[in-house]
């Protein structure tokens, strides 16, 4: 089953069963966004505590099948200690790595992806660990799972962006 | 492109159907379409290889499911020119759609005394749903009149529009055929501050629609009127004002999250889709409109409103005393002609072109009040579509001489 | 009479159908369950030969499809032991059943501090409708509880009944398969001076359905969980309960007399219809209804039970760490086996039994309150209906050992 | 078209055209029931007056098809001068006419037939003109028409019977 071999690696397994990040942060100083897959019940809540214009810390709870969970983790070492503009730039990326099945299937049906389209890409950045979810796109309903962390991350930093600005 | 009837009445399989020993002569499209092979075997197909709840399996067939599903809502949401699926939401048909917007919009932003305009010619559809809100409320309805053309008097529009909150008009009346000056109401509407609530039943079908164009906040079709299946229809409104009301039916599907205590709705359009959608319905009404896009809208149209001015002609010729109601100038109307025969009752007058396999529909067409205005306890009605042509309005013409017979 | 699965398999075109190289194994029946074709080409059949608005003409199609309309009404009536064709109102889903009586009945019936029970295990469209109504109108809901092995909890029962108005229960839960003891919870509710309202959409299709014999005041169903189409549902109420309530949908069909200033509504059923009914969708829950009765119910049931007893030692044998939720004793249950595996997340269970051609469905099955008493976030469930048979059972089961290899 | 003719007979034709009672009646005495079709909008308004136990006088407005104006009109000359007895039994006698058919078709759709069985039928009445409307049972939906003003009758009779017992 080259597919199934292809989705599930073992650096993927590893962040599942190890996910980096894990517990939670006072609120305040940290910030709590929760994020829900309602066709699955996949659910996430991300804490996040800026420092300035730095992601000072990033904790992760909630629960979800293997492919959610380990791109939570991998997204919490990805842009933990970054700053703010290489978090948005490694969104983008990990989106467009994901987004191109996306649009192929499902037209328009993602109005979230709106914004990663003519956005600055000056900030240099490399999915690292992430590479390894590229196996998601071969199965467009997982794709869902993977994004779930990220569109919670990007409705935080919103959120935070628009309190202080 | 022109339509040739001979080729298209090919794909509708009961066009062969014999009635009393005579071709079948459909002219009760206003009321429902006839089926192309296309639509058909779209759902039969659907059943036979690929069924499965929708947005909910991770397997296969549930994951095809769903995408012809999604697809069968973006081809809704082209036909109509929407900018986002997400602003199309299926319902079971545009009776629902409207009553999505009575309860869900309606009740969060009308209140004792709040105006809603509608019109004369509005279908039952569109009528009901706001004099609930009436009794319920106490919201006030005024109506635009009907002329004696059988045109939207836009006479008084702006002293009537004075306060209101919403206008819901017919794009095409359903009993004169009359297509009404949409944009002009909704310019006219949105200046007033109001909401615009189209109903669509009759122009999905007939017309090119683009909802922006028409100035719409509200839009909603039925999918059996426009050569697709019965169970479903499609609200289409914008975007934010979909995100800012809150959910009408609740159930599985349009949630987010559920608690004992409460729950959080999921993001349009599935907010609005509670319970199972109508699956197969969605994958044939994209058949449905994906073989109305083929021949072309404007092709459509241009059919439609020869057949309508040669019916028009035909029968005045033939029959000097039949009343027709609604304007006289087929490039006012669409394809549908209501008219009364002497003291010959409607029913009576469908009963006996029954007999030479020609159907029409009398009654009062889900439009008492047009009823009463027209001074009518009912008409009869023949209203074409795509598979009509020249010799379904001689059949009508020549079947009418029979009442003419009986009633002598 | 025992149902032959060789010959029962046959009947389901979609079951000839290979999924990445495998036999397709449908075990999500609980979802959607697949349709025979005798129901699909009920519904082609009727397209090609007979469509027509119903109740409206007088011509000869049209009487015919509204005599297949209503037919389909009395088949589904007789289905669930109805007293009257007119106790039956068509509605697009389950969902859309449960919440027209939370609308109509519950908005006319329930005030701050009414007192609603529900369950715990009960799916969201049994949820949601009456936390909108608490949100609304501040009514206390209160639940009946699930025990460890998946069963309603009674202990309290007459407490909790204390008051109420209105009990809605399933009496088939969707999740762990419990039969609940519907007729005692009835009588204990009705004695409290309450209304009951029974889900039924997981007992029509499976089990024998009487709605006097269950003491249910209202009563749903879904077509396509039962072999029918999409787009239809039904809700069955007392006649004196539906001639009571106002009506829910305003529109055509539903309506006696419409003025300007206000409207009367129709007789029952057609009260609750707005709008053009789902026709075929009616044609085609009719042969569903029909492909049962033939079956004879009792023998699902038998057939269900004894494919459910087995699935239940097979997997405990092969899989001791296997957790199955809900009772372990198949006669207390459907055909409905809910289980997590190791810390194998349901969703990844489920992708993996999909290589194997094996459906099941994973998530929280549209019951998040149950799935948080039950301690997990989501289930892999396996579902059966009348054309599963050993032999996809085995399917299951061989295709977990790939979960152990792949997360070993 | 022997159907046709079979439905459009000649006395049915008359009715409709001269229809007999046509009116209103002061109310009171007289007391008004108004019966619709929803399906197809005919609409029948009945003045009924009685007399003791006498149909004393009976006038009908309205509009709908032949059928069921010309079956208003027979109606009407059917019951005026009877006795409550003898209108009961003759509405009994024209629906059996026509519900045969419509049980038929239509399972037990029609509720308000339920009181037809088992009544006591010891009044003897003949339909006279009305058998002229034997002809609608082999068009099921009109049916309906013939039947609206006789549903009419019943209920203002029903209505009376209540308030004066
Ligand atoms: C117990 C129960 N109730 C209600 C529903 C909702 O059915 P539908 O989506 O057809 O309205 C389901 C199916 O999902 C169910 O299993
Ligand atoms: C103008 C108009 N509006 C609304 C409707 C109602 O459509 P539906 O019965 O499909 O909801 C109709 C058709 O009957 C119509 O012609």
């Amino acid at each position: 089953m080259p597919g199934l071999e292809d989705l599930y690696r073992e650096i993927i397994l590893d962040h599942y069963r190890n996910p980096r990040n894990r517990g939670e942060l006072p609120i305040p100083p940290a910030y709590a966004e929760t994020g829900f897959n309602p066709l699955c019940g996949d659910e996430i809540t991300l804490y996040l505590q800026l420092d300035g214009d730095c992601v000072d810390d990033i904790k992760l709870t909630g629960q979800g099948c293997s492919i959610s969970q380990s791109s939570a983790s991998m997204m919490s070492t990805a842009v933990k200690g970054k700053s703010l503009a290489e978090a948005r730039a490694t969104i983008r990326k990990f989106k467009a790595m994901m987004s191109i099945h996306e649009q192929r299937l499902d037209g328009a049906e993602d109005g979230s992806e709106d914004d990663s389209g003519d956005a600055e890409d000056e900030v240099e950045v490399s999915l690292g660990d992430l590479e390894a979810l590229q196996g998601v796109v071969k199965f467009p309903v997982r794709i869902k799972c993977a994004t779930l962390s990220w569109n919670t991350l990007v409705q935080a930093l919103d959120h935070l962006s628009s309190v202080q600005p | 492109m022109a339509i040739d009837p001979v080729l298209i009445k090919k794909d509708f399989p009961i066009l062969d159907r014999l009635v009393h020993g005579k071709r079948l002569v459909y002219l009760d499209s206003a009321s429902s379409s006839q089926k192309p092979t296309a639509v058909i075997e779209a759902m039969s197909q659907y059943y036979e290889t690929t069924h499965a709840n929708v947005h909910r399996g991770v397997y296969t067939i549930a994951e095809e499911a769903t995408r012809l599903f999604e697809a069968g809502r973006a081809s809704v949401a082209r036909f109509i020119g929407a900018s986002s699926t997400s602003e199309v939401v299926f319902t079971k048909n545009v009776t629902e759609a409207i009553n999505l917007v009575a309860y869900s919009w309606g009740r969060s932003n009308l209140n004792a005394g709040d105006v809603v305009v509608l019109t004369e010619m509005e279908h039952h559809s569109n009528l009901v749903p706001w004099l609930a809100l009436k009794a319920e409320r106490g919201i006030e309805l005024r109506y635009l009149p009907v002329t004696d053309d059988g045109l939207l008097d836009l006479s008084n529009l702006d002293e009537i529009l004075d306060g209101a909150k919403l206008v819901g008009v017919t794009a095409v009346s359903n009993v004169l055929g009359t297509i009404n000056p949409i944009r002009l109401i909704a310019d006219a509407a949105h200046a007033a501050g109001a909401m615009v609530l189209v109903d669509g039943a009759q122009l999905a079908p007939h017309l090119p629609t683009d909802v922006k164009a028409l100035g719409a906040d509200f839009f909603g079709l039925t999918g059996h009127k426009m050569l697709g299946p019965t169970g479903i229809g499609a609200l289409w409104a914008r975007a934010e004002l979909l995100d800012a009301m809150p959910p009408f039916l609740g159930g599985g599907e349009m949630i987010r999250d559920v608690r004992l205590d409460g729950f959080t709705p999921n993001d349009i359009p599935w907010k609005f889709e509670a319970g199972t959608p109508p699956i197969a319905e969605a994958v044939g009404l994209s058949a449905a409109v994906d073989y109305l896009t083929a021949i072309g809208l404007p092709a459509v149209r241009d059919h439609e409103r020869e057949l309508t001015a040669y019916a028009l002609t035909t029968l005045r010729d033939r029959y000097p005393d039949l009343v027709i109601h609604g304007p006289l100038d087929a490039s006012l109307r669409g394809g549908v002609i209501s008219f009364n025969y002497k003291d010959v009752h409607p029913h009576d007058l469908s009963q006996v072109l029954d007999e030479s396999g020609v159907c029409v529909r009398a009654g009062h067409h889900c439009a008492k009040p047009l009823m009463r205005r027209l001074g009518v306890g009912a008409t009869a009605r023949a209203s074409f579509s795509v598979y009509n042509d020249g010799a379904d309005v001689d059949a009508l013409v020549d079947a009418l001489a029979t009442a003419d017979r009986l009633f002598a």
